[in-house]
């Protein structure tokens, strides 16, 4: 095969991209057939390309910076994640977008994204990577500001927060790039001390911002509901989740040699703690749709950070395979997220209710993608929370427990949403709902079945795409057959949070007759009555402590966007303002100053005399 | 003649300084807008005494008259151009007082 | 010398008149005399066709050009004047101040003159330099008064 | 094929000027288009090696000079003149105004070819001169009481800045006895020690930053961009300050007045500051062409701040920025100038959701802000880059940060202005706008294209056609 296939990846949806924005709004149907064609292309070269070891590179701007692409097991695989994303949702979009105002720019610039994606996982030169990534953040924005005409705050706030982690990227590359006297990502393999450790955390910032971590997440509930939906499923929820762990996971496996004990290691355990749990609270509150999918968007970071942040093999093995788990399962979600809000119009969680038998097949894909984030066995959340929750207890309890804690909150959660949106009391004006389009329908069926896939025969994606991934010296001597206690612990845990979904629904007084048989079961009785006799207070009071933290994870939330959106503008306006105030406008004044001016220089060149 | 040379130098140099000094002092602190031009002729006044001073002390008194005919050519259409302005914004707001030119600020 | 230092101080001295007495019109005649001035130290100087063009340019030209904007603005009347003469002196009285203790302070300072003083006759005509040597100059010019016309077109018409 | 860049305009001026004016005023548009087209394609062959021989210059005496510096500057007169002329056409209402605003640009055009080409400190005057001329001119075109305003301020401190420049070149004619470039050069480099050679320099730079609109001596700045017509401010903001000030200054600080330590400090400090207080004070505006004005002054910040760096690759970054910010800042203008001639105002509290009335602006002005803040692709991201490389390369840190810092200010502003003006709702009163005429859309096109063609091509003009600026550097 030619090396140069290689730039096809890129360069078909570019080219594609820029076509889609130069044809006329009224021929639609070409518009989404160049998509879906362009998509579809890409995603045939990029499997043909799967399993190829190709270098390619061409001088570019000079100082040691080339235009250099690698392909290999790791890139090859997240090209064909994106590329059959992108394809699923072009799909969905053709029906979802339909009717929607600035038509033409969605579909380019949800091209030109596939475009940067690609190239930013090629790429093997740190600064040819900045460059796709600064691209990415580019279309990101326009994607949000074609949102809702009151689009353009949140598109300003990802831009600034984006835009300032992008920074600290391209700082922690300056560093790298200067200790390592190169650019290309496969030379460079720089050991921790003080710059290389700062190096990797300013690296870190930049990939976990991406990926949409505590505490720079602050804008993707907001872009939840500003946003098009598809960008939703499209960028935060898929494509940025695997770009973003993709570069952590590169420069943690690769660039830099991290060790299992370092202090690196535990920071980034911490922060995928504190965003599992963080978020996942933020989400037990939500009121709307597609917010609380939104922060389990960030929520389920927290356990690919966790899991490579354990430095250990079966952990980076498990947050890998989160990754593309959650991409799908997320993804999945947001879809039914859209095809609710096309039939109903609504994804206020007040107004819904009951539309599970109008949308059968919805409700069955939201099932499934819902019992996979929760970790219900055996879909595939299940296996590789299993893995991380195996690492985390090697490296210390207290990141077990804060994972397991996350995995209960939210199935809590999920059986909350599915309860209040699909089930219950339907409200009058959802009599008339139906089932979505067939377009629409098709991808949520296929991510949902992958979700099956990948959960029953789990050993297909961890031996054929992970494994290869980190090589076979790192994992000799790991064997990956699930633990036992582990297991039951999990499912204790889920079956408590169904329990305490029920008793929440009861006494709330929402009227859920299912849970009778339930409580009569054989088995659950005995837990169940005692539940009730002795679970019950600190479990209320429980309650009570996790809404506590939930408002106490709002104030912070809300306190680091105060300090992106507000602090720094009022910085910058109270500077403007006293500049202002200097330009009086006497023409006088602004001759003083040029003296002042000149003396000054005067002086300056003279001092030495 | 030629030891008197640095002394005369000297002598109008101070007269061109303090001429540079007149002039940016009336450009500062005056608001007629005629005034400001009359301000900006002492400077080039100034300067123009110290081109020809220049060209006398190093003996380039060609040269340097060409640069002083020029310069005076140059700066009356620059005067002229700016008398223009003046008058105009007479006519659109009756008033020479630079202080009513300040709308643009800030 | 005597002479020199008449003409100096007299030079500074109309300047000052200039810029601080209250009507515009002794105010451009002040400027005319400073021009005159300025002429006899350029014809002290040895360089007569700079000091003819100054005097027919600044002191004629430019003189007449501020006096007809002076003669189609509004005059002040005597009161106004009068009025406007303690203000003026209110905020000039610093510049005699300023001008006498410059002038001595420079008069003081000997600056060292390492460069090759020499008051030789000029070496080439000064028609020759403008006409043969500086086209350059001659294509600015031309361009720069050209430019006058069409602003005194554009400034000036209807 | 130097001299016919000064002559043709001159020419095309009598020619018109001869008293068959009907026939001459519906010309004059087309003299001018064929006369900044002529230009463009003159660089092209220059540039290519062709037409190097100066027939006509034989009659002259002129001393012109051509390096690759010289040639950048033509190429974006030429570009910048022909975007005026266009949207001149469109904005000047009337054959008789239409055809003395063509003559001023013509002039102009006469005094910024002048000044790129010529060898001389006192020529360099001369025609700085004219373009301040011709600037103030066009500036009162229409002689509302804020355009004067601008004109005044802006001859007040160009005369000001005049005054600097002739108290320098007259005492370099007292300790050098010449004016012309390579006799002071060599006279400045044997005299380092001398305090008034020093003294001279310093204070001709001064001047050419009061004509170049940085920090403190920006003070005319504001107001003469905000309130020119249209057009002018496209020719002012986008390439007449930007020759009369940053080229002059480039031009005397690498080949005149020696790469000199305490001067490249002085740059650096000038520079930063005017980055600085540029974008602060353009947070801050409502007017959208007084936010472009100081967002000029900040741009042109980072263009002196490389000069201050000194090395080979940031003086090529401060051209290539030279040539972006004319193209990028050109293309700001022209944008608004097609809002002003549609909607009747430049407050930005008036306007809104003009996204959706003007694409074509819309579109021109996003690839422009986006080019001004330096995003990639874009060509105003390479030049920034290379002169933030240049800046750590020599060991400036501070600077380097500082600009880098300062470019996600310019994202700010612009994107407020950007935000204001083109999204949102429509604003009151703007419901009938309409995009804007032929002649606008053309320019701006024109404009946008080249910014992202030039940033598209970066990796590919790099070696061929950047570096090779630096050969001026002898």
């Amino acid at each position: 095969m030619n090396d140069s296939f290689i730039l096809l990846p890129i360069a078909i949806p570019f080219i594609a991209g820029l076509v889609v924005l130069l044809i006329s709004q009224r021929i639609q149907s070409v518009k989404e057939a160049i998509a879906l064609l362009a998509t579809a292309a890409t995603l045939g070269l990029t499997i043909t390309l799967y399993g190829e070891n190709i270098n390619f590179s061409i001088p570019w701007t000079g100082f040691g910076i080339d235009f250099a692409l690698r392909l290999y097991h790791f890139s090859a695989f997240i090209l064909v994640a994106a590329s059959a994303f992108s394809f699923l949702f072009v799909l969905y979009s053709c029906s979802f977008m339909r009717d929607k105002p600035y038509l033409n720019q969605f579909y380019s610039y949800l091209l030109i994204t596939l475009a940067m994606a690609n190239g930013a996982v090629l790429s093997d030169n740190l600064v040819l990577m900045l460059f796709f990534w600064e691209g990415l953040m580019l279309t990101m924005f326009g994607m949000i500001a074609i949102g809702r005409p009151g689009a353009y705050k949140t598109a300003i706030k990802a831009f600034i927060i984006v835009g300032g982690t992008d920074l600290c990227l391209m700082l922690g590359i300056g560093i790298a790039g200067h200790l390592a006297g190169t650019m290309t990502i496969s030379k460079i393999s720089l050991p921790v001390d003080f710059l290389g450790s700062l190096a990797f955390v300013f690296m870190m910032i930049g990939a976990i911002s991406k990926a949409g971590s505590v505490p720079f997440h602050t804008w993707i509930p907001d872009a939840a509901v500003d946003a098009p939906l598809p960008f939703m499923a499209f960028l935060p929820a898929s494509l940025e989740k695997l770009l973003g762990i993709y570069l952590l996971a590169r420069i943690s496996l690769d660039m830099f040699k991290l060790t299992a004990g370092s202090w690196i290691s535990i920071l980034l355990m911490t922060i995928g703690a504190i965003t599992i749990l963080l978020a996942v609270m933020m989400a037990l509150v939500q009121k709307d749709y597609k917010r609380l999918l939104a922060y389990h968007a960030i929520s389920q970071v927290g356990y690919m950070i966790l899991g490579i942040g354990t430095c250990l093999p079966i952990g980076i093995i498990g947050g890998l395979f989160h990754m593309i788990n959650h991409a799908l399962y997320k993804s999945c979600l947001f879809l039914t997220g859209g095809a609710v809000e096309k039939q109903t119009g609504t994804t206020d969680l007040a107004k819904l209710g009951g539309i599970g038998i109008k949308m059968p097949v919805t409700f069955v894909c939201f099932l499934i993608a819902a019992a996979s984030i929760s970790g219900v066995p055996p879909f595939n959340g299940f296996y590789s929370k299993e893995l991380v929750y195996d690492a985390a207890l090697e490296r210390g309890t207290i990141f077990y427990l804060a994972a397991i804690l996350g995995t209960f909150l939210t199935a809590a959660s999920f059986l909350k949403l599915g309860h209040a949106a699909f089930l219950g009391k339907r409200s009058e004006q959802n009599d008339n709902v139906r089932e979505t389009s067939l377009p629409m329908l098709v991808p949520m069926i296929v991510i949902a079945a992958v979700c099956i896939v990948f959960g029953v025969w789990n050993y297909l994606p961890l031996n054929d795409l992970i494994k290869p991934i980190l090589g076979e010296e790192r994992l000799a001597g790991y064997e990956f057959s699930p633990n036992t206690m582990l297991i039951t612990i999990t499912v204790i845990v889920l079956v408590g949070a169904l329990l305490h979904h029920l008793f929440a629904a009861k006494v709330n007084g929402s009227g859920y007759k299912a849970s009778d048989h339930i409580r009569h079961a054989p088995f659950l009785e005995v837990i169940y009555t005692k539940a009730e006799k002795r679970w019950f207070d600190p479990y209320d009071i429980g309650l009570k402590i996790v809404q506590g933290t939930s408002r106490l994870g709002w104030w912070i939330d809300r306190g680091i966007d105060w300090l992106y959106e507000d602090f720094a503008v009022q910085v910058a306006k109270g500077l403007s303002s006293i500049i202002k105030l200097a330009h009086t406008g006497s023409y006088s004044m602004y001759v003083v100053w040029s003296l002042i001016g000149v003396l000054f220089v005067v002086i300056m060149l003279m001092k030495s005399f | 003649m030629t030891n008197e040379l640095p002394q005369v130098f000297w002598l109008f140099s101070i007269g061109a300084i303090l001429l540079l000094i007149t002039g940016f002092y009336c450009l500062i602190m005056t608001y007629n807008l005629v005034r400001a031009l009359i301000g900006l002729e002492i400077l080039t006044k100034s300067v123009t005494l110290f081109i020809i001073l220049a060209g006398y002390v190093t003996g380039r008194m060609a040269l340097a008259q060409a640069l002083a005919i020029t310069l005076i050519i140059i700066e009356v259409v620059v005067i002229a151009v700016a008398v223009g302005i003046v008058l105009c914004v007479y006519k659109n707001i009756k008033s020479i007082d630079g202080r009513l030119l300040r709308n643009i600020k800030g | 010398m005597t002479i020199n230092i008449i003409l100096g101080v007299s030079l500074v001295l109309a300047a000052a008149w200039t810029v601080m007495t209250a009507r515009l019109l002794r105010s451009v005649i002040g400027l005319a005399l400073t021009s005159m001035i300025l002429t006899i130290i350029m014809f002290k100087l040895n360089s007569p066709l700079a000091a003819v063009f100054e005097l027919s340019v600044c002191a004629g030209l430019i003189s007449a050009i501020f006096i007809s904007c002076i003669s189609l603005t509004q005059r002040l009347t005597d009161e106004q004047a009068a009025t406007k003469q303690k203000e003026r002196f209110s905020k000039f009285w610093l510049l005699p101040v300023i001008l006498v203790l410059a002038g001595v302070a420079l008069y003081q300072v000997h600056i060292p003159l390492d460069f090759h003083l020499q008051a030789a006759p000029s070496e080439s005509d000064v028609r020759n330099i403008i006409w043969n040597l500086r086209h350059l100059d001659l294509i600015g010019q031309i361009a720069i008064l050209l430019a006058g016309a069409f602003g005194v077109v554009a400034l000036f018409k209807d | 094929m130097l001299s016919p860049l000064l002559l043709l305009p001159l020419l095309a001026i009598m020619i018109l000027n001869l008293p068959i004016r009907s026939l001459t005023q519906k010309l004059s548009v087309w003299v001018g288009v064929g006369l900044s087209l002529w230009q463009i394609v003159a660089v092209i062959l220059l540039a290519t090696g062709r037409g190097c021989t100066d027939t006509w210059g034989k009659f002259f005496t002129l001393g012109l000079s051509c390096d690759n510096l010289t040639l950048v500057l033509l190429m974006s007169i030429g570009i910048v003149t022909l975007t005026t002329i266009l949207v001149g056409w469109q904005t000047i209402g009337g054959d008789k105004q239409r055809f003395g605003f063509m003559n001023l640009v013509f002039v102009a055009m006469i005094g910024m070819n002048g000044t790129v080409m010529l060898t001389d400190l006192f020529s360099l005057y001369i025609f700085i001169e004219v373009t301040a001329v011709a600037s103030f001119i066009l500036i009162a075109y229409q002689r509302d009481t804020n355009a004067l305003e601008g004109a005044f301020k802006y001859i007040i401190l160009s005369a000001t800045a005049t005054v600097m420049m002739l108290l320098s070149i007259s005492i370099m004619l007292l300790v050098v006895g010449d004016t012309s470039f390579a006799a002071v050069g060599s006279a400045v480099k044997q005299s380092q020690g001398n305090p008034l050679v020093m003294f001279a320099v310093g204070i001709f730079i001064c001047g050419l930053l009061i004509k170049g609109g940085v920090v403190p001596f920006h003070g005319w700045l504001p107001a003469a961009y905000s309130a020119a017509p249209a057009a002018a401010s496209v020719l002012l903001a986008g390439i007449a300050t930007k020759t009369s000030g940053i080229y002059a200054l480039i031009r005397l600080t690498t080949s005149v007045f020696a790469n000199n330590e305490s001067v490249n400090s002085v740059l650096l400090l000038a520079g930063t500051i005017s980055i600085l207080v540029g974008a602060f004070a353009a947070i801050g505006q409502s007017d959208f062409k007084k936010m472009l004005a100081y967002s000029s002054i900040s741009q042109v910040g980072y263009i002196i701040l490389a000069l201050g760096c000194g090395t080979n690759l940031a003086i090529i970054g401060a051209v290539f920025h030279l040539f972006n910010h004319s193209i990028f800042k050109s293309l700001l203008f022209v944008n608004s100038a097609a809002v002003e001639t549609q909607s009747g105002t430049t407050d930005m509290n008036k306007l809104g959701g003009l996204g959706t009335k003007m694409p074509v602006t819309n579109a021109t002005s996003l690839i422009a802000f986006l080019s001004t803040a330096g995003v990639p692709p874009l060509a105003g991201f390479w030049s920034k880059l290379i002169i933030v490389i240049a800046l750590w390369q020599n060991g400036l840190h501070t600077y380097a940060t500082i600009a880098v810092l300062a470019s996600v200010l310019t994202l700010a502003y612009l994107l407020l202005m950007q935000r204001r003006v083109f999204f949102g709702k429509v604003a009151d009163g703007l419901a009938n706008v309409k995009e804007a005429g032929w002649g606008i859309t053309v320019a701006a096109s024109i404009l946008a294209t080249i910014t992202v063609g030039v940033g598209v091509l970066f990796p590919w003009m790099f070696n061929s056609v950047l570096m090779p600026i630096s050969s001026f550097l002898k």
